[in-house]
């Protein structure tokens, strides 16, 4: 029961707090703001950019717009609500994955390779440059995979850092501030992505294990707490249960 | 006294889709919930070429109409199959340099439909000022704030020539009423010149008039309403029938390939009418599903 | 009961097509709406800055957000839907009053005598500045009333023609077209305001009894219809009737 | 499950009142529909002073709160009794140069706090370019359209420091619904920092659930939450009770003097408490007329 994403899920699910409007995508984003909201962060808001306020679905939506993300929701309004929010600086914080992150905590969903002729076409932004460039802090989950992880993405989606470590002019709140995979936690303090944490029992070298650069370390590198059993209860009632076959 | 009805906008399926003409910009409606799919359906029945094809997230139904060759442009915020993979006609055009693309983020891509829908030629916003997103935009201009003298972008207007949109419910007169998700469908109907509907089912005005806050689309700007239920099938209609999701999952299997795609056209959409369509689908666990 | 609100209401009805998307005022104007979408004009739909749509009210609004706006309303949006529409050109016509008009159509709500210092504040201009700019054309009801008709308004409130009888720059659609009073017809073909109909037994000399200055008249100043039965009829149904005592 | 409740936002209509400081800028929520009357006739008995009150078309309440010493400034798009007459203490305030204002029209109102509710500090728009409505704002400026080189209004952002509003109805959390005549009210509501609410009930999570399309504010924008039934009166809420257009017409009498309007307020605000308020109206016919 304790997998990967379950790691990923519950560790990201601790950076969230209580009362914080949450702006989430599909996937374990959706799984980490659930399980935050079931346990320490009743008062979480979910909010997904297809104009959802206090979503609170039954199963994991497959899409935004997906029945389990409307049925139950405390507000439906549209695109211009939600988005106008997170413009406005309202929405506290963002959960996120993506394809590719660097070390600047920069987010790529468009292209493996080259623009006009890539390697890989994927999906685009969709609202993922607009979080990341506008809430107030992004968390971001990704699995542990090397490929993944890259000094420099092959394209921006969604602004992370600069490579001067700072917020890139025209963006808005602290950009990327929690990167979790199921291995380790990283933060962006110090303008670059950071070894902090180490989950339960795992090395700091494999932490990083295949990464093309070194990755520094923060001066405490904690050891994430286990899942709690009040945790991995709330987790059974989605994990494994996207919306209906 | 209050049942006055002018004149009937309801019209058929196939009437519908030819108020698209070859070569229009199209505005399709449908945030996960509602997709218009048996709209477009019917504009690849009907052979429709050229078009635009426009909105923030676009589903496997955009993927279905370049398929179809139907498509020579692509304006979107997102494109794929959700949750599933990639839009993989979409991917084998743009590999085959088959098509043309312009590439937003769905927030942009709203302010854009938005601007048009207040008859404004941009509006300013806060994205599409970092990263390689507007990079790939190269005729995307900024504008200074005249107060405070900051650079906003200065997010282009769309006006689509026509939208196809799928809703629970309409009357005779085309008001257009829709619950659930509405995500950018009002917003991007409103933006366009002419808007075509297809609902679940007609219901009398009186029916309407007594939930007005639920009309998303007054009916003097709806050009023809056609009846279609399960008209957004495989997305879901609130209140009506839930999403199969299954069929995207297949639909992500089989667009693997060109040849797969196609034979999922010619099994689902050529040659193959409303009746046949639904013979093919299980209703009942959909509907029963939509109750819990 | 064929009163002068009777007269100006029905000759501005006959002013209104079927199928318009047509903006009104309370008053005056709303009862003109009403009885052109109970003759001759059944597909028009009643537009009020309030956000409603094919609005059908069964007793004459004091507000256009009146209980007999909403009650009956095909559609209920936002104040930013219908203006947007406005904005965007997609209304044809709008009915409006006014405390004043002048020989270009220009409208006042605003001040009697001096902006700052004035010998009336009024109410201001509502939504009668932004219709008057952007409808697609303008047909204004007004009580026979010399003090209320002037050769340069107080104060241009909403923009009618210039002095050069042209539309001001930045304004769009047409402007005024007809101007209706209990008395006459005036059309603004020529860039200033001109006799064009009379009332029923009316005179040309009646019709502009008071004017500061001399109003023009059209080649063929015609007599208009007297108001039919049903046109009564349906005036009956709104007349006097103003919402709840 | 879908009923944990965090915190209850649920105040006393005095605490709602106390959100409001002394010379804030206060966004009256109400558009003929769900006037705030008791939330607004609370900040008289609270002696509130300078503030600025805004919004599009400004009725009774404003013309009370100015005739109680409570306002500074007045930035609108209309003020007035509608149908009836003039906001006579505004004429006067007006006219013994006791009052600041700031005049718009109603569409650039709902612009201004369009933009303040999108976050950015302005809006474009087509209104305000002629006339002599922007003869009288000489800080306006104008904006070029950088892809077409129009010139348009740049209509500036408006951010209340708080909203004022009433609606039918909400949860313990806070998520507001509302429905019938909107106006400006919710995006006047967005558009301010604080947001405080006066609702005719408070209803269980599940039922604000079991209609989020009617949601006009979600929960976490609001700061407190009073239970007020008759709380819009003499203005009416859909669904509760209509409007009491006598009402309106005795204040249009009684304003015409500064004493009359004292007298009013005195009789019908300052030492009046809730139910003594609604023993003074016949609430039995407001409510039948509703239910026509």
């Amino acid at each position: 029961m304790i997998d990967d994403t379950a790691l990923m899920a519950i560790a990201a699910a601790r950076r969230l707090r209580d009362g914080e409007a949450c702006f989430v995508g599909i996937g374990v984003p959706s799984l980490a703001a659930l399980i935050a909201r079931h346990t320490h962060a009743p008062g979480m808001s979910l909010i997904y950019e297809s104009g959802a306020y206090g979503a609170d679905p039954a199963v994991l939506p497959m899409s935004t717009g997906s029945p389990s993300v409307a049925t139950g929701a405390a507000c439906l309004g549209d695109c211009t609500l939600v988005f106008g929010e997170l413009q406005a600086g309202r929405i506290d914080v963002g959960v996120l994955s993506a394809a590719q992150v660097d070390r600047r905590g920069n987010l790529n969903s468009t292209v493996i390779g080259n623009y006009r002729t890539p390697k890989v076409r994927m999906v685009g932004s969709g609202g993922a440059h607009d979080i990341a460039s506008l809430v107030g802090r992004l968390v971001i989950v990704m699995p542990h995979d090397p490929r993944r992880f890259t000094e420099r993405v092959d394209f921006v989606t969604a602004p992370g850092l600069g490579e001067d470590g700072r917020r890139p002019v025209g963006t808005r709140g602290a950009g990327p501030v929690d990167l979790l995979t199921p291995r380790a936690w990283f933060t962006f303090e110090t303008g670059e992505m950071t070894l902090a944490g180490l989950q339960p029992g795992m090395g700091a070298v494999a932490a990083v294990e295949g990464f093309s650069w070194k990755v520094p370390h923060a001066e405490d590198v904690v050891e994430l707490a286990p899942p709690t059993g009040e945790e991995l209860a709330v987790l059974r009632r989605w994990h494994g249960k996207v919306e209906t076959t | 006294m209050r049942s006055i009805v002018a004149s009937t906008k309801l019209k058929s399926l196939e009437h519908c889709a030819a108020e698209v003409a070859d070569g229009d910009t199209v505005f399709v409606g449908g945030f996960g919930h509602a997709v218009p799919f048996a709209l477009g359906h019917q504009l690849i029945r009907a052979g429709r070429r050229d078009l635009t094809i426009c909105r923030s997230g676009a589903d496997i139904l955009a993927d279905q109409l370049i398929a179809a060759g139907c498509v020579a442009r692509v304006v979107f915020g997102w494109i794929g199959n959700p949750d599933i993979g990639l839009s993989h006609a979409f991917r084998r055009a743009v590999a085959d340099e088959s098509i043309d693309w312009e590439e937003w983020t769905n927030w942009s891509m709203v302010l854009r439909l938005q601007a048009a829908a207040l008859g404004v030629p941009f509006l300013p916003g806060r994205v599409l000022l970092a990263g390689d997103t507007p990079v790939q935009l190269p005729d995307l201009k900024t504008v200074t704030c005249p107060y405070t003298g900051e650079t906003l972008a200065a997010v282009p207007a769309l006006q689509p020539d026509v939208a196809i949109v799928h809703a629970q419910r309409a009357d005779e007169e085309g008001n257009v009423q829709m619950w659930g998700v509405v995500g950018d469908t009002a917003v991007g109907a409103l933006a366009a010149r002419r808007i075509v509907v297809s609902v679940e089912e007609i219901v009398d005005g009186e029916v309407i008039r007594a939930s007005p806050n639920l009309t998303i689309i007054p009916a003097h700007r709806v050009a023809a309403v056609a009846v279609v239920p399960w008209g957004a099938h495989p997305s879901y209609v609130q209140g009506y029938y839930t999403r199969d999701d299954d069929h995207f999952r297949r639909y992500g299997d089989v667009s693997r390939t060109a040849e797969g795609t196609l034979a999922h056209l010619d099994r689902w959409v050529r040659g193959v009418d409303r009746e046949r369509y639904l013979s093919m689908i299980d209703t009942g666990t959909l509907v029963d599903e939509a109750t819990r």
